[in-house]
């Protein structure tokens, strides 16, 4: 379809490039006010339904979303990006909020925290996700990105009274800024290197093959990537990740696994393989040695987790080091493997993340791997759908998470990275054990103390129900989001899409 | 002459299989009836051998040269591997078949008298009549994987029948090492089979005979690895040093069981393989010396220990290795026809003298049950003056004894003295000295066995009874459907040895009463001529005299004088010595001690060949497989939760100490940058 | 009459989808009735698979019943399916144990007899399917997919140390499988990389030109998997482990199935994909020298296990080292002894793990020790027991026999020295096995509580009489079996031949593949 | 003349640094990350003499986020402080290993 052609010279285009943007934005005010005018006292609770109504504001911004696929850019160094990858991208970051809605529906009222500014929050962090995922500007990015950091650590904190949420919050919030202002150094090196913040610009500067690349470029790139690697928490950067994590109430520790990572990880593709692809020879080992030692580090420190919660934060660390691999190939295939990989990411982490809440219970108590005895027997349905996220974390067969894995393997293989190949499918042999021990306790134990009454809200159910879906296609049927995502990075990189060839 | 077809040649085999699947459906259905076992077993038997005989007259008839093979359908169909399911009838296969059939007939007619009491009676048949079918198989088949399915068969059998009475841990134990020793030699024949094909591309016996001699050189390597193979089967199968060890513990089974498998037939397979080869052989001297060699000392030494034993069992149990010994001489010179010749003659008389055994021991087992006396009712220091209880068996054993001397006109005497006289014969050609000395040793064991066996009867038949006065009065003959056989067997054991008389003894006085007809060298000629030939071309002529001068008709005169000397003489020394019974006797000291103890052969292998195999399998089993192996799998799970705990510990809380990771990350990432 | 009925089109489809539909149809049952579901499902699968014994053209060594349809088109995964002379028994083997195996637990299994039924189910489609996949990634689906049944088969059902061997033999199993994978995908990427399209289909894999560098590490890294998977010294400690603590009819499948994968993966993968490093005098006498540990070291490490289902886990490994060296003589014999062998084996030591479950389903133990003198309490049972450990030990006249006679023959043609020394193997089968039959169907009774052991039911005969028929069927008679193994293994070795020949050596191209090359063509 | 103050933006940088990773008082800390943040504003300021003005604009976008950042954080500190009655970074050791 060929809809109008957006132009930065018209400043109004502005406003139908972040039509998406603007719709979350404005509906978060609403949230807000609704939450002020519908909640009786100050200090009570407020409307149960606010939860599904931000669902909707999602849902707007998804279809506002996808009319954006119909427009086309007039110059591809716009500041607001019209390709695909942003499109493609900006649905996971929705799929994420919309999974901490359905996840927190009777969470936040059980745990005493329904409050608008929560739900607020969600959609501000959101928004955020898509400018920072969205933009080609390092300066609007880094603004994105604050956007989106702040909203988070507030909503790590936000249960006032467990002081775990609130060291969390408080660590979290530290280092993310202590980080940020590496990124943004290397903002200001990169600008004063090529003149430009601007990513198109910035390449053309470098060149094809780094010729223009001045001495300040290289420490820029590796602060740069302080920053990135700090948001998508490769080791040795992500040592707040297991306290915050753990800290966080599970519903924010969803949202922070899935999206923020998801939105980090789509900046840090955008940047590195549209920016700086003229020196990837230079910044390959640095990718390739995040990757290793994310994979490595991460899966060897998550067998020694007794706490599911905390075990699942670091698997989400492993799991960026699988991604890392995908931007360490840098190739049309890396980039669309990391994207879809990010969407079976989005499903399996949410989904057993949600099962983790479920178990957990009130104040969650019960996140102790001792708790997952005999879960399997004790709920048949539950049991199962953890046991599939489990095997698709695992990466195996029939599940998402093989898929995703063997596109990564395909990148990484193609650019001829077949050592950084094998690191990766030992890394997750060490993954295996973890994974299944969860199994084991679920279905080799018998349900041992007093049988503990497991509620599952509506929306969790909704929750659980999707993530096992998706995890299921994309695992049997995954063809038609392979070629999306490999179409979506083929237009990152104004590259012909090579789908045609096969 | 008129063409000869073979009639339900098929059916030989099968019978004994049907029978056995009959007797083991009896087994199963109604354990405690007897009818059907004992209409079915031994019959199954008696019409294979029927029919042998018949294919015999009609071979008889006929003048063939070449095999008749029978083809039924293709076993294994590998590539070039060609093995079919298929019977050779030959003048060779026709007289084990005769001989296996036939005395397997009567000794499955004195089982039904000897197991009579016992509750496994049905089983017993099955496996008998499995054993049968297997052994006719084995001479039979008409190539060696054929061969060798018999030869394990065999084995499986005896394993079983040794076994048979398995609550007795003795008895299992020695049905297990007798399969298990087995196993050792089968492996030799396995190889040897291997080479043949790779060098011949086949492993049908007429082709392979047709081709070995123009393939391989004479006394070249590869025909002789391949004879040596097949004798280490040989070895195991028959007895020889030395693997001989099972064959006296496989006395355990029941006597019929020891007659039939562990002296007519079974135990001789190892004569018919070497008799079945002889082209090879001849092709191999070293292999021929050797397979000489060890049946001659094999022959000495069991005769040894044959001389002291008092289980009456045990003393036919080694006469029958040291006649194996002899078997193996014969086809070892080369004098095929011999070695068969002694197989057939020593399956009558050694089945007489083990069934007459069986006999006794029943007898005496019946009596020492009426008077619950637990004396051992096969020690022959049990025994004494049985002759006034049971005559028939005391003739009958007699004859067996006198045959087994080599007294003329006994078939022992002229099957034996061809033998010795063989090797003096056949010392020519590159090995003569050593076949000097097989000859000497020969001449020596014949002399033991004179005594061994003299002393076994006179302990057994004469002076006064040591049985104990009640039990005495209990000792009855035994009944007719078990001593009718061992007439006949006698009678064979007296004519038997006529049908091959050499002439240089055919033309003697005396012993020349029996016409010379060498009809089993001539019968079996069509078989032998190639090897002879070979031997003959290479070797050169026999020798006409023998190495201390003299011919054959001397020295078939000096044996049997001797061989006679012994047995009266002894039968007179011993007949006035008294024996005490089994629980006042003393056992012997010094070197009948040794001979005793069978030369301690048993405990050495124990202590130099089970005990390290088993400690090393233990070894291995703890500490290679659970310590190295298991060590190392584990360890490496174990390393990676170490090295993870120790991430975790860098995982302290405190944020100043995360900060300086990230600080520590950064210059990481410049570093790899800038340089 | 089969065309009449488009059964070569859908069969293999069926023989996958019918255990899944059981799996549902289990589950969604009611517990008592969970196993009678299970045997029916089996039992449809088994018949379903009958054809493929008749109807399988045993001139041609091409893929036969063959199934393609698009699945990841734009990858180029298909969904193709297809059986050989390779593959064709191995299914056979299958489809006609699980009912046997089924059936075989209806007492041993007595806890959430769905669950169970449902992952042996999914354990047959698993297998099934990776028999007769003909794309490399399909075929890694399944090859990791009956990890999973087997897993909870193991970890659920099991004995006291069930989550250890549980674990263990996951982990094992996966290193391998996921080199594979890498493998895998790096042959895909020379394909691509060389026609421009992507493609998954073994059959243009196989075409792939590979340097010799390229071939050893491919290799090494597909041989690991199929090392672990058989399993071959000194990989093979999973075994043991996972034989003792699974239950019944987890062993059996194991046995008689699981380890046939790697087997089967010599064949199919590594002597036609990689015949430079299948080839190298140093690899094979490695290959040779594992093998002739297995048989050796593993039997004597059997004949002192007190266990007996250790002891006969130990076997098998011994017995697949027979499997290793057929292979590896790149003899047509050799191949067909590998081929026997496998199937005896399924057969003789399924039986055999039966025999020990129905030991532990009267007396709790699998201790040889507290056994003695049964054959004359269970005489039926005694003699099932000692015709198998017969054809175990390869007793002529069964199955044992064919297989180790011809691999041993195949192995003398190109390594006499191997052979010879891997002879020995028989004596030390009967040194591990005799004495077990021994010590717990003869000797004395003397254990009160074995005094009223009942003998065989109606049931277990059932269970019994198909596979020692088999035994003896495949002794007596084997020609059918080979017949139809033998023109696929001749052209195998063919294709190995060519491409390490002198000339095709030089320029490392496949030569015009075999007709087989269009699984669609080999559709009658 | 930029070099120098590229290097003075980066000693005041290195400063900030050193302050998070030794003091060991979480508004110190944060301190020492506005100190980081203004390093960076100084460069920006010394680069936009050369590349032109959009840098200084930069700057006051990261003043403002700073801001943010700052209120944020300090409302974290008092959450913080309400439960463990400290602003050490020592006594915040719930969340560890």
């Amino acid at each position: 379809m060929q809809g109008l052609t957006i132009d930065f010279a018209r400043q109004t285009d502005f406003v139908l490039a972040l039509l998406p943007e603007i719709v979350l934005s404005v509906w978060g005010m609403l949230v807000l006010m609704v939450d002020v005018f519908q909640k009786g006292s100050r200090t009570g609770p407020s409307w149960r339904g606010l939860g599904w109504f931000t669902l909707v504001g999602l849902v707007l911004a998804a279809a506002a979303n996808w009319w954006l696929g119909g427009l086309s850019e007039a110059n591809l160094a716009g500041s607001i990006a019209l390709d695909s990858f942003r499109i493609f991208s900006n649905f996971i970051f929705l799929a994420s909020g919309a999974f901490f809605v359905l996840i927190a529906d009777r969470y936040l009222d059980e745990e005493r925290m329904l409050l608008g500014e929560i739900y607020a929050l969600i959609i501000f962090a959101t928004v955020g996700m898509m400018a920072f995922a969205g933009t080609r500007d390092l300066m609007i990015m880094f603004i994105a990105l604050e956007l989106m950091s702040v909203c988070v650590y507030v909503l790590t904190a936000a249960n006032r009274r467990d002081p775990r949420g609130a060291e969390g919050g408080l660590k979290y919030f530290l280092l993310g800024a202590f980080a940020s202002a590496f990124f943004l150094f290397g903002i200001a090196l990169v600008y004063g290197a090529t003149g430009t913040v601007n990513l198109a610009e910035i390449a053309a500067t470098i060149g094809v093959d780094g010729i223009g690349a001045s001495p300040l470029l290289l420490p820029a790139i590796a602060l740069i990537a302080v920053g990135f690697a700090f948001k998508v928490s490769a080791v040795p950067f992500h040592m707040w990740t297991p306290d915050a994590y753990e800290g966080a109430p599970v519903p924010v520790t969803t949202f922070m696994a899935v999206g923020v990572k998801s939105a980090a990880f789509a900046a840090f593709v955008r940047v590195f393989l549209t920016a700086f692809p003229g020196v990837y020879d230079s910044w390959d080992v640095l990718a390739i040695w995040l990757a290793i030692l994310t994979m490595v580090g991460a899966n060897l420190t998550a067998l020694v987790q007794g706490d599911v919660k905390r075990m699942l934060a670091y698997s989400s660390v492993a799991h960026a080091g699988y991604l890392l691999v995908g931007l360490a190939a840098a190739n049309v295939l890396g980039a669309a493997s990391v994207l879809f990989y990010l969407v079976v990411y989005v499903f399996m982490t949410a989904g057993s993340f949600a099962v983790l809440m479920v178990v957990a219970g009130q104040g969650e108590a019960r996140t102790g791997l001792e708790w997952f005895s005999g879960l399997g027997w004790r709920a048949p349905v539950l049991g199962a759908a953890m046991t599939l996220f489990l095997l698709s974390l695992a990466g195996f067969p029939l599940t998402g998470g093989f898929v995703g894995k063997v596109f990564i393997l395909r990148a990484a293989i193609d650019q001829g990275l077949i050592g950084l190949a094998v690191a990766l499918v030992l890394a997750s042999l060490i993954s295996y054990y973890y994974y299944l021990r969860v199994a084991w306790y679920m279905w080799f134990r018998e349900p041992d103390g007093e049988p503990l009454s497991l509620t599952v809200s509506p929306g969790t159910r909704v929750a659980i129900a999707a993530a096992a879906i998706g995890v299921l296609l994309l695992g049997i049927f995954p063809g038609v989001l392979l070629d999306a995502a490999e179409r979506s990075a083929a237009a990152l990189m104004h590259l012909p899409t090579m789908l045609g060839s096969n | 002459m008129n063409e000869f077809h073979p009639t339900l040649l098929w059916a030989i085999p099968l019978l004994p299989l049907l029978g056995c699947l009959i007797n083991m459906v009896a087994a199963f259905g109604a354990p405690e009836r007897k009818t059907i076992p004992t209409l079915v077993g031994p019959s199954v038997v008696g019409i294979a051998f029927v029919i042998a005989v018949v294919n015999f007259v009609g071979m008889l008839g006929a003048d063939l040269h070449a095999p008749v093979v029978e083809r039924y359908f293709q076993w294994i169909a590998v590539g070039s591997l060609q093995i079919d399911a298929a019977l050779q009838l030959d003048q060779l296969s026709i007289v084990m078949t005769l001989i296996i059939t036939g005395v397997g007939f009567l000794i499955h007619v004195f089982s039904i008298g000897y197991m009579k009491a016992d509750p496994g009676y049905a089983r017993y048949f099955s496996y008998l009549n499995l054993f049968v079918f297997f052994m006719l198989v084995l001479v039979l088949g008409s190539s060696y994987p054929l061969m060798f399915v018999g030869w394990e068969g065999v084995g499986l059998c005896s394993y079983l029948l040794i076994g048979f009475w398995f609550k007795d841990r003795e008895k299992a134990d020695a049905g297990k090492k007798a399969f298990i020793v087995n196993r050792i030699g089968d492996v030799g024949f396995l190889i040897a089979m291997f080479m043949l094909f790779s060098n011949l591309g086949t492993l049908d016996f007429i082709p392979i005979f047709e081709t070995a001699p123009a393939t391989f050189a004479y006394g070249g390597a590869v025909v002789t690895a391949i004879t040596l193979f097949f004798f280490i089967g040989a070895v195991g199968k028959s007895a020889q040093i030395p693997l001989y060890v099972w064959l006296p513990d496989a006395m355990a089974g029941p006597t019929p069981v020891s007659a039939l498998i562990h002296a007519a037939t079974m135990v001789t397979a190892g004569v018919y393989l070497v008799a079945r080869s002889s082209v090879l052989f001849a092709l191999a001297p070293v292999s021929q010396i050797t397979v000489a060699g060890i049946g001659a000392l094999t022959a000495l030494f069991a005769a040894t220990i044959g001389l002291v034993q008092t289980d009456i069992k045990k003393v036919l149990a080694y006469s029958t290795v040291s006649q194996l010994g002899y078997m193996f001489i014969g086809v070892g010179v080369g004098a095929f026809a011999a070695g068969i010749f002694h197989l057939m003659t020593h399956a009558f008389f050694k089945a007489l003298l083990f069934l007459g055994s069986g006999a006794v021991i029943h007898a005496m087992h019946e009596a020492l049950h009426h008077t619950h006396s637990h004396a051992d009712a096969q020690d022959m220091r049990n025994m004494g003056g049985l002759k006034k209880y049971m005559p028939v068996t005391w003739v009958t054993m007699w004859i067996g004894t006198l045959a087994i001397a080599g007294i003329w006109p006994f078939a022992g005497f002229f099957s034996k003295d061809e033998i010795i006289w063989m090797a003096a014969a056949h010392a020519v050609g590159p090995f003569e000295t050593w076949f000097r000395v097989v000859w000497v040793i020969a001449l020596i064991a014949a002399l033991l066995t004179a005594f061994y066996m003299t002393r076994l009867m006179v302990m057994t038949f004469h002076g006064e009874n040591r049985t104990g006065e009640r039990e005495r009065g209990y000792l009855r003959e035994v009944p007719p459907v078990m001593w009718v056989p061992l007439v006949v067997l006698a009678v064979l054991s007296v004519v038997g040895g006529w049908i091959n008389v050499p002439e240089a003894i055919g033309h003697m006085p005396i012993l020349g009463w029996i016409p010379h007809s060498e009809w089993l060298h001539e019968w079996l000629h069509p078989l032998t001529e190639t090897a002879d030939g070979i031997m003959l071309q290479n070797a050169g002529e026999l020798a006409e005299q023998a190495p201390l001068g003299g011919g054959a008709g001397m020295w078939a005169a000096i044996s049997f004088a001797l061989a006679t000397a012994v047995v009266v003489i002894t039968a007179s020394t011993l007949g006035r010595r008294r024996f005490l019974p089994a629980d006042q006797a003393e056992t012997p000291t010094g070197f009948l001690g040794v001979l005793y103890n069978k030369w301690y052969v048993d405990e050495i292998y124990d202590a130099i060949v089970v005990r390290p195999v088993l400690a090393l399998s233990r070894f291995f089993a703890r500490y290679i497989d659970r310590g190295v192996i298991d060590g190392l799998a584990n360890g490496a799970g174990y390393a990676s939760r170490a090295f993870g705990w120790v991430n975790s510990r860098v995982q302290t809380g405190l944020v100043n100490g995360y900060a300086f990771m990230i600080v520590l990350g950064a210059l990481l990432l410049l570093a790899f940058m800038l340089g | 009459m089969l065309e009449s009925i488009g059964y070569p089109g859908w069969a293999l489809t069926a023989l996958i989808v019918v255990p899944l539909i059981g799996m549902v149809a289990v589950l969604a049952g009611d517990e008592a009735r969970a196993k009678h579901t299970a045997l029916g499902f089996t039992l449809v699968n088994a018949l379903l698979s009958l054809p493929l014994w008749f109807g399988f053209n045993a001139a041609s060594g091409g893929m036969q019943f063959a199934v393609n349809a698009p699945w990841i088109p734009g990858w180029g995964i298909w969904y193709r399916l297809g059986v050989d002379g390779i593959s064709v028994l191995l299914v056979l083997l299958l489809t006609m144990l699980m009912p046997l195996a089924v059936l075989g637990s209806y007492r041993y299994i007595t806890r959430r007899e769905r669950a169970f039924y449902a992952n042996m189910l999914l354990l047959e489609t698993g297998v099934v399917g990776a028999f007769m996949a003909l794309d490399m990634f399909l075929f890694f689906v399944f090859f990791e997919l009956m990890l999973v049944p087997m897993y909870f088969i193991i970890g659920i059902w099991g004995g006291e140390r069930r989550v250890y061997a549980a674990i263990k033999f996951f982990l094992f199993t996966g290193v391998g499988s996921l080199l594979m994978l890498v493998g895998i995908l790096y042959l895909f990427f020379k394909h691509r990389a060389l026609t421009g399209d992507a493609s998954f289909a073994y059959f243009d894999l196989l075409r792939v030109p590979l340097t010799f560098t390229e071939q050893y590490w491919l290799f090494g890294g597909f041989a690991l998997a199929f090392l672990i998977k058989l399993p071959v010294f000194p990989f093979h400690t999973w075994l043991p482990d996972a034989h003792v603590e699974a239950p019944t009819p987890g062993s059996v499948l194991l046995a008689s199935v699981l380890l046939k994968l790697g087997g089967y993966g010599f064949l199919r993968f590594l002597l036609p994909l990689f015949p430079h490093a299948a080839t190298h005098p140093t690899i094979v006498g490695i290959l040779m020298f594992l093998g002739i540990m297995g048989i050796i070291y593993c039997a004597w490490v059997a004949a002192v296990q007190p266990d007996a289902k250790k002891l006969i886990a130990y076997t098998s490994v011994s017995h697949m080292g027979f499997v290793v060296l057929g292979i590896f003589a790149l003899t047509i014999q050799g191949a067909q002894g590998a081929m026997i062998v496998m199937l005896s084996h399924g057969l003789s030591t399924g039986a055999m793990f039966l025999l020990l479950g129905m030991l532990y389903e009267r007396r709790h133990t699998r201790l040889i020790a507290d056994f003695g003198g049964l054959a004359a309490v269970a005489p039926l049972m005694a003699t099932a027991f000692i015709i198998t450990a017969f054809a175990s030990i390869g007793l002529p006249g069964t199955s044992g026999f064919i297989g180790e006679f011809l691999a041993l023959l195949g192995t003398f043609q190109t390594h006499p020295w191997v052979a010879i020394i891997a002879a020995t193997g028989v004596i030390f089968a009967a040194y591990y096995m005799l004495p077990m039959v021994q010590r717990i169907w003869f000797n004395r009774l003397d254990h009160p509580e074995n005094e009223r052991l009942p003998d065989l039911s109606r049931r277990e005969i059932a269970v019994l009489a198909p596979l020692i028929a088999g035994m003896i069927w495949m002794g007596v008679y084997p020609k059918p079996f080979l017949d139809r193994t033998e023109q696929t293994l001749v052209q195998v070795l063919e294709t190995v031949e060519i491409r390490t020949s002198p000339g095709m050596a030089a320029l490392n191209v496949l030569p015009p593949a075999p007709q087989a090359a269009d699984p669609g063509a080999a559709v009658q | 003349m930029i070099t120098q103050s590229l290097w003075l933006s980066a000693i005041l940088f290195g400063l900030g640094v050193a302050g998070v990773v030794f003091r060991r008082n979480a508004i110190i800390l944060f301190m020492c990350i506005e100190l980081m943040l203004n390093a960076v504003n100084l460069a920006f300021v010394a680069i936009s003499r050369s590349v032109g003005i959009d840098g200084q604009v930069f700057v006051f976008f990261v003043m403002a986020v700073a801001a943010a950042e700052a209120a944020v954080g300090l409302a974290i500190v008092i959450s913080v402080f309400r439960h463990t009655e400290s602003v050490d970074t020592r006594d915040f050791n719930l969340l560890r290993w």
